[in-house]
């Protein structure tokens, strides 16, 4: 692996880590001083990424942008990696006219047309549609594939299971991907799952499976290029899962009393761990650090900026949309 | 059941020339296929098979295994197929073998299928057509006997559909492939014209051979009348078109009207009906409450109470899941021996 | 979010023991399981979370992991899971987190749960209770604000409960854990006094201590009023209060009726109010078309149209998705401002 | 295996197919002249279980009364096999107020509290409620169990897969039971199932998984009485199937036109093979097959006659029974 790549994906790492940190500052910024969901300029339930940055940058490190990619209700990571317009995607989590949904979706429903990116808020319930972008694909040229993310928890979901038969049936374009965080909302993967690795779940669907441990963001690339690798030929779907971090809570708010190992957590941090790696390896300095950082800090300072810019929608258009 | 009967083509003229609502219905798909690369169709049975009840009755043989798919018992998994498909511009038409099932994959299509258009602000298009068999009379019981599309205009972001006509089963196809949005096309079995279950006489009808289009959202007036206006669909449409004709002597004059779309449901035709008429009676072959015939009721009195002179009737089934005996199942579905006890209610009230 | 608060007592008697809704629902369910063995609570997050919610609060600490159990994110299984201990003789009750997620697990509640004991022809009893949240408002945005009680009411063989207050929450799940019917139970997460949501002021209240049943079926006259009916529910209850409070000086006096149970409905209370005020203004979160509204237009309309003295009024979701930016669900929400504006309508009619 | 329970799996085998014949010859007897679905005195869909009388006899074979037991659209040989009563089953298949529903259910609507069985027209909708009896009974004393059986078809459905994780996980007293026979209406399971062993799937829940192949009903036994005796004693569920066959078509009036080894179908019926093998090993002899089947056509006989003699609900019950 060339140091540009390695570099590339600490940067996408960095870039999504500096997103979410903003969003966590204007999120409670103005819920104070009773704590309320719906108040402040971002509302509703948010749920953030920081942990599992290894994952959207290894996997999408290899898409195209007409590739198709959908993910879950944690989905600000995956589209910053597979590179949604930032300030458009902004804007839609501020609920604004120029977001990617005209503030009609926000941070669950983000559709991207230009990059075939879009989410869901319920569970495993992307895995259908990316089989049908994958399905249309198929048809035509350019050897386009689809990547589906999804949780841990969602592995147990009956959609998951109905996905990956028909994808492997069918001999799809796709790629699977769980995010195993350990923890769906306050059900530890041990509680709700039968098996320790999804990735054994391929089987049962005569696919190829593999877990990645450690959350390391160069095994996910590594094995994300040959997944990728073998749809674009045809050789059909491949089911991973990387065994990741959720950083901080299922959705902010969340005190997390349910978690006993939350005094380690932050020891995980991913971010941290690779830039030392990176350091060790000659590839990163503290100069090159803070160049990349200062460079995220810009990108997303620029993208609220324009969020925050954007105008809220007029009540009036509250009905369009509806029909074409 | 064996495939559907082939054409019933009248001795002579083409301007004779009549189907079953099945062969219409298999034939609009055809001519938009034919049309248009993007249009196929998934769902069990729908190949070899031609579809339990003939709505893809020869498309494999034309079109092949690329574009007519007989898929796994997944739901879930087709349906969301069908509609990333269609996100990618494909036109894809899927059958749900009995609505009875939508409860195993209602997510995709009500907060995907319907509402993807809507969260994206109009960026994001969902052109497909979820194609899907309803109703009883014929012994299926509580979990192959429903109608439920209250269930499904209740919804929004997803255009309803009921044909009760091999003309309008082909128009309504073609109109719900051409539509950008979409559509829930909802066929009951009793107007398929099926050669394995009771036929109504008016499943077998004259049907233009060139592809057309019946417009989605307008009710047609079936039969014009003075004295009542029944307000129905689908089957019971033939229902209360033989009582109004078996009434008629008698002096009662029913004007019936074929609602064919729920969404967007046609008020201004029924508004006037009732306008004229002073006297509405509803059939549906959905479950009663909260539903069809309440909506309609209700857009009647938000306009003007004053327009009903007599109490609203309703005929539909009663709150009761569809029985298996058949005793008990001719008490609960919309039969004309219901409807004309209504009418004479209505008129006399 | 964090668990609910702890009770919040105001100094002294008894009397004035003081819940929020949520407590007074999960001390309701604690009662029963302490009365009944066979009372088992199942869902995700329900056990050490205390339910997203805090329907659950403090059970699984009493009660112990074999009768709390958190479940994997399997509504299918779980909710059938609960049909089959039901049929046994249990009486579990289930938790499906949001209301909006019902699409992966219809067929278990409508065709199975629902349904079960009118197939067996009485022979087989499905007391479970199916608990769910329901409702927006905080900027939740298309999958997570839905109320969808039309969708569950239209559908026949399950009881649908909505409490609006605390003392009803309790009172109404203790008359359905022991109803030998499968009930479901909805809760709008604005009702339930969440100390990170924006609390309703009588969403804190008084709640006797001892286990009581509300029973099924009967609305509450929670305001009576001579001039015109408001039909409501759930949160909305408290929009219309507000607003008849607002608009008593006005000498606009408003009757309003908390409905408490969609099923089964109770037409005689909203009959007599209409036919004492002749102006009916109906008040519901859920989308407008083919649900509730339409069914009590209905109801009043085939019982007597000229009941109604002028046009009814309906303020409900006007069939679009719940948009997520704070001032398009403000403008399709029921929100106060709309229902005044639907009065003065309707009094100057 | 002893000659009493060989012959016991006959006899079981015989007064299925036995039913199933009756049942064929009065559906079809009052739909001519033109055949009509919704005619005669049995109307609407009718599944019959000619072929797979093996896995209903050998599984049920192992279960006790008040063991439980949810069966498909196509129950008759389960329901056979696990002791219903044939009188009131029979009534209800021909919608009689002395039938198990009182006419309201049919033939995919059968409950029966006394034998703890059920069934459901919806496919693999009946294996969560399974999961739910092997809960209670888990709680009570006597080790019962809960058996689910499912088509080949269905075990590409969502609820299979959620059925089976959480039964695991929660180590539920339940066997699950695929009758692959080959077909799902119209759909091979090659081009339906992504894998050709649906036992293979009992990996991806840390269960034990068996194929018994060629229909035979004494490897069935053997199986079941493994998997039965693990559920009792606190083991956990067990995956099996049963690669049968579908003698008939998917439902009466199915004119089977998509199945290319139609003619060969009658030389694969497990009854005559098994009456030889029983024969061979001088278990049997033409007196004795005489008499089972003689017997087995007077119970089917009594059955019927208390069917047909029983009345018509009268349609002013039609609203009875939607609630308690
Ligand atoms: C069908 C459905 N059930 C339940 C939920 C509520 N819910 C939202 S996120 C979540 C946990 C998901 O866990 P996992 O899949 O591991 O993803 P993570 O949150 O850990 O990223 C749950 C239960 C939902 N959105 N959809
Ligand atoms: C959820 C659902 N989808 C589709 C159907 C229609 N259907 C009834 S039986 C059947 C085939 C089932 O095949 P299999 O599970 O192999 O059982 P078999 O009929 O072969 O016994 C189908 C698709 C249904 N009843 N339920
Ligand atoms: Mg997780
Ligand atoms: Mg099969």
């Amino acid at each position: 692996m060339d140091d540009k790549t390695r570099l590339d994906l600490y940067r996408v790492m960095v870039l999504s880590r500096t997103y979410e940190e903003a969003i966590l500052r204007d999120y409670h910024a103005d819920k104070k001083p009773a704590w309320d969901i719906g108040a402040g300029l971002l509302p509703g339930e948010m749920h953030l990424s920081a942990g599992q940055e290894p994952v959207a940058a290894g996997v999408c490190a290899h898409l195209r942008t007409d590739d198709a990619v959908t993910a879950t209700h944690r989905p600000h990571h995956i589209a910053i990696a597979h590179g949604v317009d930032l300030d458009k995607m902004t804007a839609e989590i501020f609920g604004r006219v120029d977001g990617l949904g005209r503030g009609r979706g926000g941070h669950m429903h983000l559709f991207d047309p230009h990059t075939h990116f879009s989410c869901s808020g319920i569970i495993a319930e992307g895995l259908p549609p990316a089989l049908g972008q994958a399905f249309a694909f198929k048809r035509r040229p350019g050897n386009r594939v689809a990547v589906a993310f999804t949780g841990e928890g969602a592995a147990n979901q009956g959609a998951f299971h109905e996905s990956l038969n028909l994808a492997a049936r069918w001999n799809l374009p796709v790629v699977f991907v769980v995010e195993d965080n350990d923890w769906a909302i306050s059900v530890p993967r041990d509680v709700s799952t039968a098996i320790s690795s999804n990735a054994d779940r391929a089987a049962a669907y005569g696919i190829p499976g593999q877990r990645i441990e450690d959350n390391d963001v160069e095994a996910v690339y590594t094995a994300a290029g040959d997944a990728v690798a073998r749809a674009r030929a045809g050789e059909g779907p491949t089911l991973l899962e990387v065994h990741t971090l959720r950083l901080w809570g299922h959705f902010e708010g969340d005190a997390q009393g349910y978690r006993p190992e939350l005094a380690d957590v932050p020891g995980h941090d991913p971010i941290p761990a690779y830039e030392h790696r990176l350091t060790q390896a000659g590839i990163l300095d503290a100069a090159a650090v803070k160049t990349i950082k200062d460079e995220a800090s810009a990108r997303v300072e620029k993208a609220f900026a324009f969020a925050k810019a954007s105008p809220v929608p007029a009540p009036e258009t509250a009905l369009d949309y509806v029909f074409a | 059941m064996s495939a559907t009967d082939t054409t019933a083509t009248a001795a002579g003229a083409p301007a004779a020339r009549r189907l079953t609502t099945a062969r219409a219905l298999a034939e609009g798909i055809g001519q938009e296929m034919e049309r248009d690369d993007n249009v196929v169709v998934l769902g069990e049975d729908i190949g070899a098979y031609g579809g339990i009840f003939g709505s893809t009755g020869g498309l494999l043989e034309k079109f092949g295994p690329e574009r007519v798919l007989d898929t796994p018992i997944s739901e879930t998994a087709f349906i969301g197929l069908g509609i990333g498909a269609a996100v990618e511009g494909m036109r894809p038409i899927v059958e749900l073998m009995f609505v009875d099932f939508f409860g195993v994959a209602m997510d995709q299509i009500y907060n995907h299928m319907a509402k993807i258009h809507f969260e994206s602000g109009g960026n994001v298009k969902v052109p497909m057509v979820l194609m899907t068999a309803t109703g009883g009379g014929y012994g299926d019981a509580e979990q192959h006997s429903q109608c439920l599309w209250g269930t499904f205009a209740h919804l929004p972001g997803m255009k309803v559909v009921v044909p009760s006509n091999p003309a309008d089963a082909k128009g309504l196809m073609i109109a719900a492939i051409r539509d950008d949005n979409p559509v829930v096309y909802m066929f009951h079995k009793g107007i398929m014209g099926l050669p394995w279950m009771a036929k109504n006489p008016r499943s077998v009808a004259h049907v233009p051979e060139e592809a057309y289009e019946t417009p989605i959202g307008k009710a047609a007036v079936v039969r014009p009348g003075k004295d009542a206006t029944v307000v129905t669909l689908s089957l019971s449409v033939h229902h209360a078109l033989d009582v109004a004709e078996k009434l008629a002597p008698d002096g009662v004059d029913l004007e019936v009207i074929d609602l064919r779309s729920l969404v967007p449901l046609d008020t201004a035709t029924i508004l006037s009906s009732v306008a004229k008429t002073g006297r509405l009676l509803i059939v549906d072959e959905d479950y009663q409450s909260f539903g069809l015939s309440g909506e309609i009721a209700a857009r009647v009195v938000e306009t003007d109470p004053g327009l009903l002179r007599a109490p609203l009737r309703r005929v539909a089934v009663p709150d009761v899941p569809i029985p298996y005996a058949r005793s008990l199942e001719r008490a609960v579905l919309p039969t004309p021996e219901r409807i004309e006890a209504a009418v004479h209610d209505l008129v006399k009230a």
